[in-house]
């Protein structure tokens, strides 16, 4: 048999495999995003750029609780304007590489959200995700725009009126009925979805000092402990809509993105992943996956994407 | 499952090393190679990156330049500091005969070098320098292990007057070190790097970028695509545009 | 120094550790709680009963997936009549032992609640546990009472009509905001609140069947991997009111223990653990705590609970 | 992380041993002691306890006796089935000298026993009861692994008639074995309890309960305050009030 054909089309941009370098992991400039793309990822996604600047909370920002990572680094970057001309180094590097790059962004009102995006887009990305896991300044209960359908397909609309790059929505698992958002950002325009983003906030207290080690207290959860709740979204999402999904969440070996393509994913984030297994992790994820296409025969993800739902 | 949180020791001595550097001693020991670091966290503080200066018992030596640092230089013995590590990629140890170049608390990290070279029988000589006498980092210590210590400041307070680097030089040029280790101010090691590649000499730089996870995750550390934090501190050659 | 205290009084009952077998953990019968009280429970929660007599789902209904355990059981039990007398012989055998017993119920209606309670009261146990995680059949969306805090007050106010025996409501995680749903069955007469219920749902699909493992095909999270997010469901309730908190979710150890009682809990479930180091888990997470307030200087958990929200 | 999840074999062979029984033996070897067991599981099915009879070639014994296990008869070689196990403790094995008393498919761990008693130089003698001849399971195998068979059926069709503890009752009497092993329904177990009891023989039961988590978790197999599938299936003593 001919090796498998991992590639997978997102919204009209092809990716050579379906290995996507998550949000916030790496992606702090052109040059460690030129690396991932070279270690092997199918796309990769830059950090996440708000209307200005913010400094981040202070340290500790990350932690290996046992189980999986919990991070609070608080949506650190150097505001749209700069972000624009980090995100036009880095296409250039990753033009002659055939990889795809994915602006991420936010914002704390609908409006932000379409400004930015409209920013940003000068800069040329292939793909936008946006990023709705933030606090919406004008919800009364401050809830985050991912945890209401109304306000998350707001913020759609704005972006869509903004720009016309293709609209990933990234959904956030704390969530009581994750399909009904799934349904609003699709119905409101969005053009793939991506979930998911940590899940929580959980805490982790040091019985020592008495204290949550994070700086900011509480932080969410990523790594192999959120896999089978990731999962379970992806499968939710993908029997609610019919636009693309990237899965997120826990991935950490083929084993995981066969999982997250049987739910129904079309392509697959890493985020903790690296750094468990290091940035190399791109290239043997792509060998684990191809290996066991060919034990089962399959030709092409499609051979087996959503095979869950069936029976 | 929690070893990689943060584990808490008690300072055992605080030991004044310049007016601005103080060494700290903890009642901890861990197993670690010259060159790692750790990440120490003072809850309510912060927590930052330090060179590890000796793993039993483990010791950090700090120069007060902020926050954090000013925190650290408050405690006293008995009073606890939070440590996770040992983390990054130290220094290889090769060559009979090498040299330590040190700028300001570069010291650190070299310290813990020597005490392994000298375990295993190598020379070490030390090119060490710092802004003026007072702020000489280690000259004792390095010398009781046995190293042969230069040393240079720039306003010429002690030893050579000028940088570390000029004292490199004539080093390599007499003494030809098989590989040169360097710690310090990113224009010293620029300048390192630049003499050793010269003469082609071996050489091994630990690198200092600003750390949020200190775990390879977050690409604070980020430089030239690499990750000062896993993928060095150290680095066999300087990342090029660093 | 003396040995430590490690007794709790909740709503008038006293346990003399601050362990509680988790429900629908082992509570299957009167030998096996009164096993479970005599390796050392400080109080067991009996299965949950319900209206009529359930089958539960069928197998695989709980499987072991790396980081934590996942089930869908299905709340298998033979209905609360059969379950007034399987309590009243439970009763009984932990009498001369001192160790409270707890109820748990559930219902599809409001109304049921109210009835399985008044029911179950006839059986004497010392307290009675609401779980609430269960489907609102009245609810159009079909949501769980958990997730809306007025159906879960509505839940709470025909409980407190129908008895007089103290009510633990017992919380699920899967909420945008657990404080609002904490504040509303406080505000309903809840005794206490119980947190957290089994998180997610989670999905783990095996990739050589291409389906999920669970006959259920979803199933709640439980053990190590949700203990971030147990802690701070804890701690928020316990920043949310000012009745007492049984803090459960991954507590495996006598360090876990004492982040749950850090962030606020004054008794501590114990349920996937049983699994992860036998019945025997009791006595040994006695002696774990016991060590850690020795060595600190600890009398009572009073010294420390809650010491989290400081600073 | 996934090791205790179901893993996946391909039947390589099915074998008929009675009217009801039969045996699948997979293209899969595990470590296990005599006396565990396993989850079955069939994806869409069910998931189902059943007895290791020899663990390399991984192989059970399977009696028809509803749902689950008719799709387990469906089975043909190539097929597929998923395993979770090896669970629960199984038999210690004790004494030179060696009675196993089988009821129906209890037959089934006291084969494996028998491998591993034949392995450690053990005199094994077997007391298999069933309810006629064509239910008598492994008559031949036990023979082929050097035990020393006796066969009764509930009615007379071959061997003794009548149940199997009247057959213990004179080997007993008549070979004081060092240690008895018994898997059967319930009652057969209470009159093997009985039975070596009256005599000081000490004795291991396998016994069955309905099962769900198969891991010591939800209290469906609890017996007199016991987990068959965890503190058993196999007991040193038949549990009070079981
Ligand atoms: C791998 C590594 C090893 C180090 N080893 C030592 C050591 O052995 N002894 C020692 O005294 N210092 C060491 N440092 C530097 C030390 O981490 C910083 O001095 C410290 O973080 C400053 O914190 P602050 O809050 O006191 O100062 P701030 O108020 O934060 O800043 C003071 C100055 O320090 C710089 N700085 C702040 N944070 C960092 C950071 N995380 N990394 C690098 N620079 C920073 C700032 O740019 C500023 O110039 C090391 C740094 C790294 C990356
Ligand atoms: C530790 C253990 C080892 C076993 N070993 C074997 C074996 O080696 N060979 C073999 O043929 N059978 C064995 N069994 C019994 C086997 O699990 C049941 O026959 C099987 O589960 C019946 O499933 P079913 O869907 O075909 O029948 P069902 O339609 O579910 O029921 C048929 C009959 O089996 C009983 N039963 C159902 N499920 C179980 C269960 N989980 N445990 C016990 N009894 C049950 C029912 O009460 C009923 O009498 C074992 C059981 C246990 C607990
Ligand atoms: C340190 C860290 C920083 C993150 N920052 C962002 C971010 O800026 N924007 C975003 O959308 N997601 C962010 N995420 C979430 C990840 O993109 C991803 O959704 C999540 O970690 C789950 O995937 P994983 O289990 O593979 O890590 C961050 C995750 C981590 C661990
Ligand atoms: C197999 C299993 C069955 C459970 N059944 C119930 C139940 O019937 N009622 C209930 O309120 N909680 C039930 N739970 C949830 C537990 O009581 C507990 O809230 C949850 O497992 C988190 O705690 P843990 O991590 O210590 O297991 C069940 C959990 C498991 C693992
Ligand atoms: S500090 Fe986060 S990658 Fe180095
Ligand atoms: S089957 Fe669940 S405890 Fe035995």
């Amino acid at each position: 048999m001919s090796r498998p054909d991992l590639s997978v089309t997102i919204c009209g941009v092809v990716l050579k495999n379906p290995f996507v370098l998550a949000s916030g992991i790496l992606g702090t400039g052109a040059a460690i995003l030129e690396r991932v793309a070279r270690s092997g990822a199918g796309a990769v996604t830059a950090k996440s750029y708000g209307p200005e600047p913010r400094a981040g909370h202070p340290n500790p920002t990350v932690l290996d609780w046992g189980g999986g990572l919990i991070n609070a680094v608080g949506l650190p970057n150097p505001g749209v304007e700069v972000g624009v001309r980090e995100l036009l180094e880095t296409k250039e590097r990753l033009r002659p590489l055939g990889v795809p790059l994915i602006a991420s962004l936010f914002a704390d009102t609908a409006k932000g959200y379409g400004e930015v995006a409209r920013t940003i887009t000068q800069a040329g990305p292939d793909l936008l995700e946006i990023n709705i896991s933030c606090p919406n300044v004008e919800d009364e209960f401050g809830q985050p725009f991912a945890a209401d359908p109304r306000a998350a397909a707001q913020v759609i609309l704005e972006v869509k009126g903004a720009t016309s790059l293709p609209a990933i929505v990234k959904l956030s698992p704390n969530v009581a009925d994750i399909k009904a958002i799934a349904r609003a950002v699709e119905q409101a325009g969005a053009d793939a979805i991506s979930a998911i983003n940590t899940l929580g906030p959980g805490m982790v207290i040091d019985i020592e000092a008495g204290r949550p080690i994070l700086a900011h207290r509480v932080g969410g959860v990523s790594g192999p402990a959120i896999r089978p709740i990731a999962v379970r979204c992806v499968y939710d999402i993908c029997s609610a809509v019919s636009i693309p999904v990237i899965g997120i969440g826990g991935v950490l070996r083929g084993q995981d993105a066969v999982e997250m393509i049987m739910a129904g994913a079309s392509a697959v984030g890493v985020g903790s992943a690296v750094y468990y297994r290091g940035p190399g992790v791109f290239k043997r994820l792509e060998v684990e996956l191809s290996t066991y296409m060919e034990a089962h025969g399959y030709a092409r993800l499609e051979d087996f994407r959503g095979v869950a739902h069936e029976g | 499952m929690r070893d990689r949180l943060p584990r808490v020791a008690t300072v055992a001595q605080v030991i004044p090393e310049t007016s601005k550097v103080t060494t700290f001693v903890l009642d901890a020991a861990i197993k670690a190679h010259p060159g790692q670091f750790l990440m120490a966290w003072l809850p309510g503080v912060n927590e930052k990156p330090f060179s590890i200066v000796r793993p039993g018992p483990l010791t950090i030596t700090v120069a007060n330049v902020g926050n954090f640092t000013d925190a650290l230089h408050r405690l006293v013995p008995g009073e606890r500091l939070w440590y996770r590590g040992p983390l990054g990629r130290g220094f290889r140890l090769s060559g009979r005969d090498i040299l330590l170049v040190a700028g300001g608390y570069g010291a650190a990290p070299l310290h813990f070098l020597a005490l392994a070279a000298r375990d295993s029988g190598m020379a070490v000589r030390v090119a060490l320098g710092a802004r003026a006498q007072e702020d000489l980092l280690f000259p004792g210590r390095l010398a009781g292990l046995g190293c042969r210590v230069w040393t240079c400041t720039e306003d010429g307070s002690f030893g050579e007057r000028g940088p570390v680097t000029d004292l490199l030089q004539s080093l390599a040029d007499q003494h030809r070190p098989k590989s040169v280790y360097a710690c310090g101010p990113q224009a010293m090691l620029q300048a390192v790097a630049g003499i050793c590649d010269a003469r082609g000499i071996p050489y091994q730089v630990s690198m200092e970028r600003y750390m949020r996870c200190g775990m390879g995750l977050c690409g604070s550390c980020a430089v030239a695509g690499l990750r000062v934090c896993r993928d060095g501190p150290v680095f066999s050659r300087l990342p090029p545009g660093s």
